[in-house]
């Protein structure tokens, strides 16, 4: 109970010491701050047999997916965001490659609450949910409760808890203590749903200034911290970098081809030694667009 | 299709939209004659104003412009659930005659020939916005007889079945297409095509439709796009002015 | 639908037009913020068989009470914070004076989360709450759920709705939004749980500025709106001005006696015409400080 | 009473404290052996570390110094019944043997011959947080045989009852009080006297108490103040740096 401090570690070390093949991943953030840099180091180490947890999986799960670090994916909508699909969690869903994924698939609001009740420490959440839709096979359990005082008969769905979360956020300061601003998603309830919480900053700052919209980690809910500068990109950190929607554009056509999408994670990804470089790498391929 | 279904959004509604049709047309409201249309997405924008289009749901435009940002399980819980949402606004893949949609799989389940994204806000906003809007292309592969899958309740079978459903809001209450729109029938709930768009013939509509589709009595044409209707999308759709991807994959 | 504009009308106006003699009416502020000049308007304007709805009563429902507007309380802590006894509150509860009080009472996390359960739509909130104290007598309802997943058992509390909630605010803008920022206890959920949403602020401003900790009410979800500065004294406004602590400890010898609070009533609420009025007479009132 | 209470809370541990003897206890902790302790109020500032005592649980001082403010429901669901709690500091009005605490009401709940200001946020704090310390002034009148009404649970009956009440925390570990220090014996939970502050005798405790109050062989005395601790108590109850009542009642 005397806590050690928050250490501020290298990305690889985290990872190593705090992702677990076979244990339950959630790389959270709404579009806005979505921690890529965490995910591909995920890749290059080669992880194994995750459940991943998330509510767009979005291009970062594409890549984990494809690259058979997942065997279950827990999610509520699964597209690449105005663009079209995610191939790479359309072909493990179709065909089982390049390895077959379990599916438990939610409504956004059934998710968000299930995340809500896992940061609660209640064993379920409570909510108004449609009946009459499909849930066969969907691998999500649902069940009901009813009200004591009216009688209503009312939808339930279990908590989410992990055994990691990992979020990306502007800031940290040098006892660990973590704010992010703008669009913040389900990224408190993930934190406080998960074992243990990893973040990657933008920047290690003697202080933080209390943001608008700011959502604050104290250093004895966070686990480590990483500094990862652009570490979200090709989503997108407010006060630091744009969304990069053309790479969210072109990411349609390199993820649709098995091979063009192994060449370009061995080249971009597996291929670097951490994010700075696959910065460069990416940088440096507009001409060889196609890997 | 997006200038008809901003003409069904009234000044001063809030309204829930998912991104791309329903986030279009309801802009294009906002631009024209709905100036005070509220605009809540499901990231936590509430009362957002893009002055470009986004591309997507949690795009930083959204939050530099909305009234207040808030958590996405507040969005779903207090302004969803908590039955503040006038109007939600869905696209889908498929949609049958009682208005209901998939979203989730072309196919069966377990083995889909195609895997869809799935539910998203969906199913809850078609159960608590007070009315449903929906928009989405029509042919015989979208307007199909029967779903492969029931991600999102319309009207169920029809009939008083949603409203024995105990849901809270109304339910669909205008469909709009790239051919025309589509208005349940007040008892039975099917779907009955209400209005073509100008050159739209019924028999092509009831050729890209997967059921016997039935034709209101009183079938209208809509009225052509207007030019400040044309202006203002213009305007929405014009690139976003930020740099070119540094990343290209 | 298309909405009418959220009037900016006199506080007076407001308390006329949205408080209704035997409604259910909820003033929050969790010790910042509490809407004195609301409260007192309701006292002139002697609206009576209030069911008052607070997590802490605090100095403002012991005058309210005191002064017989209410015949029910709802609450979870009913004292003078750091001073002792809301006097007028045990006065009606101990002696029925000057009329009985129903009381229904919870814990603070009971009611926190049945204030959540309103804004959210749902009949009951579902919490972790201890089994074995005493709830007998207490008036509030009391279920259980089971959770059909684990079967474990767990509280349940019935939702808060009120016809009326009134909140103060540091500003709101001429379209009638509102921020306010600061400790913010649960008035976002009072608000949305409520029929009608009343809002006295220090000022309006031409434009809103996002402040850290900023919670903003848009103005259709805002009944009525009316500018009172300095209107939570003695409570505070943070960025506005100090809590008159002095005011709390003096109000525990002015209240324990009925003539001396009717006097003082009389003198500085009944007597004065608004909240600058009364404002002014507690100002002079240093020296004839017991009324 | 302040002093021995805070020489019980360790450094970095993250404490919910309510107003009055446990802040004072909590933060001269933090202002002596414990500067890493965390305060967490239930209206809503997390890592809160207020220079001089805030009078009440919502003061500005305690948002002002804080990591994070958060609202009052996420206080109670995420951080205490999230299982986030280390120290749940509680006062009470009455105790009995087992630890049970009434801050209710003096006499029978419906004709209370004191009403008293109700249950706060006590009975959650000392159901979920991992365990609980409580501070009462020692007499027969707080020292009860019978509780007039059980708001807080400490170890109900005693023995094995709160861990079969399937409680997520483990409940008291000590009461300090102006003649003591008492902890729940380890089988039958029942309190026992286990250290004396210097000048107070067992008969004096033993009078004190509303039932036959049982005494540790190995009792000890509590070590008198150091000349720090009552340097930082001094501190902390300074008058606050702000004007005199505008006003005056």
């Amino acid at each position: 109970m005397p806590r050690a401090p928050t250490p501020i570690v290298p990305l690889a070390e985290a990872v190593e010491r705090f992702v677990a093949d076979g244990s339950r991943v959630a790389l959270e953030g709404f579009t806005h701050l979505i921690p890529f840099a965490a995910g591909h180091e995920i890749i290059r180490q080669r992880k194994r047999d995750l459940t991943l947890v998330r509510m767009t999986p979005d291009l970062i799960y594409d890549q984990m997916i494809g690259t058979g670090c997942a065997n279950a994916l827990v999610f509520s909508w699964g597209g690449n965001p105005g663009v079209g699909s995610l191939h790479r969690l359309r072909d493990a869903v179709e065909h089982g490659w390049p390895t077959p994924l379990r599916l438990h698939e939610h409504s956004h609001a059934e998710m968000a609450n299930a995340y809500v009740a896992g940061a609660s420490g209640l064993p379920m959440a409570v909510l108004r949910s449609p009946a009459g839709a499909d849930h066969a096979g969907k691998g999500a359990r649902l069940g009901t409760v009813t009200c004591p005082f009216t009688g209503e008969v009312l939808a339930a769905v279990p908590a989410i808890r992990v055994d990691t979360t990992i979020l990306h956020a502007q800031q940290a300061d040098r006892r660990g203590n973590v704010q992010l601003w703008g669009i913040s998603g389900v990224q408190k309830e993930a934190a406080l749903c998960a074992e243990k919480v990893v973040v990657t900053v933008e920047e290690i700052v003697d202080r933080l200034e209390p943001k608008p919209g700011g959502v604050v980690l104290p250093s004895w809910v966070v686990t480590a911290v990483a500094a990862v500068p652009r570490g979200a990109t090709p989503s997108y950190a407010q006060g630091y970098y744009e969304r990069d929607n053309a790479f969210y554009e072109a990411w349609d056509e390199v993820a649709r081809d098995r091979q063009g999408f192994v060449d370009w994670m061995e080249k971009h990804v597996l291929g670097t030694r951490d994010f700075a470089g696959y910065l460069r790498s990416v940088a440096g391929g507009e001409a060889a667009a196609r890997g | 299709m997006a200038v008809t279904a901003s003409r069904l959004l009234e000044d001063g509604a809030v309204c829930f939209v998912g991104i791309g049709l329903p986030s279009k047309a309801a802009n294009l409201a906002r631009a024209t004659h709905a100036p005070n249309l509220v605009l809540i997405y499901e990231a936590g924008p509430i009362g957002a104003k893009p002055t470009v289009l986004p591309l997507s749901i949690g795009d930083g435009e959204l939050a530099e412009t909305a009234d207040a940002v808030v958590s996405t399980p507040e969005i779903f819980r207090y302004w969803l659930q908590g039955g503040r949402i006038d109007v939600g606004f869905l696209g889908a893949a498929q949609i049958d005659r009682f208005a209901n949609l998939n979203t989730t799989v072309i196919g069966p389940y377990e083995h889909p020939s195609v895997r869809l994204p799935g539910a998203g806000g969906a199913p809850e906003i078609a159960a608590h916005a007070k009315e449903v809007l929906i928009i989405l292309p029509q042919s015989e592969r979208t307007f199909v007889d029967r779903l492969d899958f029931v991600t999102t309740v319309g009207y169920l079978g029809g009939g008083d079945a949603r409203a024995r459903g105990g849901f809270p809001g109304r339910g669909p209450t205008a469909v709009v297409t790239d051919l025309g729109l589509l208005r349940p029938h007040p008892e039975t709930k099917e779907l009955v095509l209400v209005a073509l768009h100008p050159g739209v013939t019924v028999e092509q509509a009831k050729a890209q439709t997967g059921w016997p589709l039935r034709v209101s009595e009183s079938l209208r044409a809509t009225a052509d796009p207007e030019p400040r209707e044309i202006a203002a999308l213009r305007r929405l759709e014009r690139p976003a002015p930020v740099p070119p991807s540094r990343g290209a994959p």
